[in-house]
């Protein structure tokens, strides 16, 4: 059963275009999308599952299982860290250790659409309210990486300069991306109740051409993956390793969770996705700024070039299966 | 008078900037979008759209006491955060 | 009922993703569109307006109201100006009031698109034919700015180069903007009647998207305008002053103009606000390249930076509070 | 009745907007489309025309005309540079010929869909395969125009390096726009029948959308032809007629074939259109790389200077009239 | 031979390019997107979007010869519309 | 030191940084979608949307032996596709 989903989204646009770029790096093509086009479909898909999801987050109002999921959300995106740290600190120093597990800890938006377009693809209805948990997972990650750097390593840092906190909080929390989201989120649900109409005439923008950006998306990111393979391939067995089973391991949390909050099929796979999925986006931009001394291709190349792709290609239908057999559908 | 080449992440370009401004030089040029490798890291056009940018260029052409004073603002933030800063000779045309 | 108008506007998303991106400069976040996608969308936009317009003014012919209300609208961008230079001279040089008198004068294209929308989303009626009144307007107020430098500044200018005429109505009709918009207009007049399959099957581009494209611009434009606010504060009270009540004025002439002309209140609004709306897109391209000796942060902090959300912000409710007041809705 | 084609094709808006952009060069307006937007739509429009073509081809199957069709195309794009080569040869070196050469025998996409919407504002029905025979036709040209090099250059070029048949292989068929072109194609085909949700799901954005981005693609098109005629007049008189009676020969042979082949109106005419258009992507990348003798001023001018525009204003609707003679609609 | 730095409003690209045809530079490189500020006024992306554009920034690799020249035809340029132009030494690799 | 500045196409921008990487260059910026005119041919922006792309100018801050090994390496790519090289003296800040 797991073998057909699997099989079922690799053949739906949005994966076959991932492939279509990563296929074009290892046959050498010259297909490339320069910047900055890559950054407008990054903008866009932000804004728009943002949007999407704040007006359905206003029209189902933040009772039911909101309060709820995002709780657990957000303490999985404090628990998670702390537990790749651990186990990264067996062969990595604190720095490279602290980053890494941030990224684990916060959230892929593009994981989290492709999955959006798996459940819709087969038909599996989800609540826009999961969006509110993804959009609230990005910072909480980024501080308690931080603070790990803070904590194991202040005698190892070359300066006293310390870390200034302000400037940690500001970095994870108004990051452009973290910032975006959010706000689109709130503009949605503003306009959920104020702006029917124009909540209606964002719909061509925000939610006609979401697949087909997507779509145009992955191939970008199918180039950039590939490209971070080889560097994958320098951080050695152990990172390997750690970007496949890591996100199985916090998948199976997260649905166990997911079966303890009482989630539906749809948002038990969302739930697992968030847990599983890894930041490729803010979080190095934060750790780049706060840790200069973690190796950027570590946390980009675990992240972008293996876990993203195990995800998008292997997790999500997995994640299905692991769904199914928790969650009994109610049909 | 002096040429000075400056290319550090565009996300400290605006500490670059601030440290122009303070060091009273008489303008600068800025160019982004710059890709790179140095003896560790590399920068590619690849991560363009994600927040972690790609590098800039800084020409700055302006006199010897500028690049004094520059030195001192300018050099922890590449020590920190990698970058480099080259000098050489200009003359107006 | 003005302040409950102000609330309605306020709260529709392209007025809150303008807010989302002012916000963004104001806590410093590093959320950024970069060139040349900023570029992409006003294009996009300039080509969408112009060919909608064109086409409806196709449908509906150059009889009724529309010669009129063209001609009326180009007088409204020759006096404008001059009552502009009038008063900026009580404070400013030659060459900066005839380069701020020329943006105010002219229109700004994003206002009278989100006067359109505000109009759609009260269900007013408009008419597309106001779109050739906004063509109109830009190239004549650039003119009447070059002729002010020009008779009052002849000794002032420093070298005996004086102005090169031919270059000026180049680009005074020429310049990017005008020429698409203009273009643009004429396609879609042309194809209105001889390519009718042409034109249905524009309309997913043209106009389904419009409004979502609208919004990402208006982000865009959010940030451009705030990080303008501390050129403001430089410019001064004056300015700041002018920037507020020069719009004011003209909406209010341009009111009596509206009914004089007996337009409807959709018609009567977007005139208004071609009348109280000042350029920053034209004109300061033409300015800086005819007039260089005009500091070019007065007239982009005047018009962009306050003039711009001002209008769109609070003047366009008020406006329509005006129009309400001033012309009966046929009911 | 050629007339009232030509115009009719004149008047719609792909066409108009290609006017649009060739005056504002001769008329010296500023308007500019900067990179890297004119990638964006050429990337999305050959994304969008692989797809759609490769989802009907995925529901036509391979039966019918289909191999007969793709077969001859790949034919023709062998033979037509042969002949263009034996043509150019009695002005211009081994170098030029071959790389004009090959471009002649290669295809341009942007004609090939412009007549897609020709024939789509005429009502007149095509099949999806069509785009299968367009991807086929770019590699072999290029290689045919190596091989012509090769043969009859040995000695001329100034180095031993001779031919790296590698490099030439793998940038006749990897090349950005070709890998792009047929992966669409691919992805559009599994679809077709693995992936129903997705396809339609694909619809708003490689469909809905497709005819205002090649509107907006064409005024760009526009342009960077215009930009070309100064280069066309450097060339000569020689090159000049070339590439007008080129395509029309090419087309003319296309067209009797197409009548062989039993092929209806539509893909008669698209096929007489892959005949007689010349590509200026794919083909000038590889020359330039393969045959850096050739001056590359030649092959784009003639190729993007003057055939693309003859064809898309004035070829595509006579060669309509020479389908309509040859092939009885059926009705 | 001499490198050359040509920092001007892309407004005004035209005119130095027609510049250096007229003073028979042997070729040059164009950048454009150039952002940064002078003594009086400063470029900033924001307004990209708008026909104010920004600066590029045109290199040219010639003799002094062509240097010459272009002081007489370019200088009048600057001097009206604003930009720099700075020379210095530089060999064929 | 030196600064070395190449500007090529595009399209033979990976084998120059496989030249620099050959000749253990500590470091280059590349910027791209510049454009210009050499002696025989020109490089617009117009045709940058096709495969034909525009130029790209690499940076280098290096040793001197560097630069002698850069010179066999990256010669004849200039001399087959075109593209210039030149070298100045530079010093770091
Ligand atoms: N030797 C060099 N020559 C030119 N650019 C360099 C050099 N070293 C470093 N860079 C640039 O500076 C950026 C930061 O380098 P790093 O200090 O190694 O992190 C790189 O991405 C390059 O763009
Ligand atoms: N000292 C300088 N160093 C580098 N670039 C400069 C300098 N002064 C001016 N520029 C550039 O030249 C442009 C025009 O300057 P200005 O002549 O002051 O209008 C500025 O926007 C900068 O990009
Ligand atoms: N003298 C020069 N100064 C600056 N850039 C040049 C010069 N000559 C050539 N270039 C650049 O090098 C590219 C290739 O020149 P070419 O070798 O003539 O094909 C041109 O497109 C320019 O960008
Ligand atoms: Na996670
Ligand atoms: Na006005
Ligand atoms: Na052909």
């Amino acid at each position: 059963m797991d073998t057909s989903l699997i099989l079922q989204n690799l053949l739906t646009p949005p994966v076959l275009f991932f492939f279509l770029g990563a296929i074009a790096v290892f046959v050498r093509s010259d297909l490339e999308i320069p910047a900055p086009l890559p950054k407008l479909f990054s903008l866009y898909l932000l804004l728009a599952i943002g949007f999407k999801g704040g007006v359905e987050l206003g029209h189902y109002g933040l009772g039911g299982q909101v309060i709820p999921t995002v709780t657990a959300a957000i303490v999985m995106s404090l628990v998670v860290p702390l537990v790749c740290f651990a186990v990264l600190r067996l062969k990595l120093d604190v720095f490279n250790s602290a980053a890494i597990a941030a990224a684990y800890g916060s959230i892929s938006a593009v994981t989290f659409i492709t999955a959006e377009s798996f459940l819709e693809s087969q038909s599996i209805a989800y609540d826009g309210f999961m969006v509110a948990a993804l959009a609230l997972m990005e910072s909480p990650a980024i501080i308690i990486g931080l603070i790990l750097v803070n904590l194991s390593a202040r005698q190892k840092r070359p300066d006293a300069k310390g870390m200034n906190w302000g400037a940690v909080l500001h970095e994870a929390m108004l990051n452009g991306s973290v910032y975006l989201l959010i706000g689109s989120l709130l503009i949605g649900f503003i306009g959920a109740s104020h702006s029917p109409a124009g909540i209606e005439k964002m719909d061509p923008f925000t939610n006609k051409l979401f697949y087909g950006a997507l779509c145009f998306f992955l191939l970008d990111m199918g180039i950039v993956a590939a490209q971070r393979v080889k560097d994958l391939q320098k951080a050695g067995w152990f990172l390997i390793f750690f970007s496949v089973l890591m996100p199985l391991l916090n998948g199976v949390v997260g649905g166990f969770i997911a079966k303890g909050l009482g989630l539906g099929p749809g948002n038990a796979l969302l739930f697992i996705v968030l847990c599983a999925s890894a930041s490729y986006i803010a979080v190095p931009a934060a750790m780049r700024m706060t840790v200069p001394e973690a190796n950027p291709s570590y946390y980009i190349s675990t992240a972008l070039g293996l876990t993203f792709p195990f995800n998008i290609i292997i997790g999500i239908p997995l994640y299905m299966g692991l769904v199914n057999k928790l969650i009994p559908a109610v049909s | 008078m002096k040429r000075l080449d400056l290319i550090v992440s565009e996300r400290e370009l605006d500490s670059v900037i601030k440290a122009l401004d303070k060091a009273n030089a008489p303008g600068y040029s800025v160019i982004k979008h710059v890709t790179g490798r140095g003896p560790d890291t590399s920068v590619s056009e690849g991560m363009d759209f994600s927040g972690l940018g790609a590098n800039a260029h800084v020409i700055v052409f302006c006199e010897q006491d500028v690049v004094d004073k520059l030195r001192e603002l300018v050099n922890p933030i590449l020590d920190y955060y990698g970058g480099v800063a080259y000098v050489a000779e200009a003359h107006p045309m």
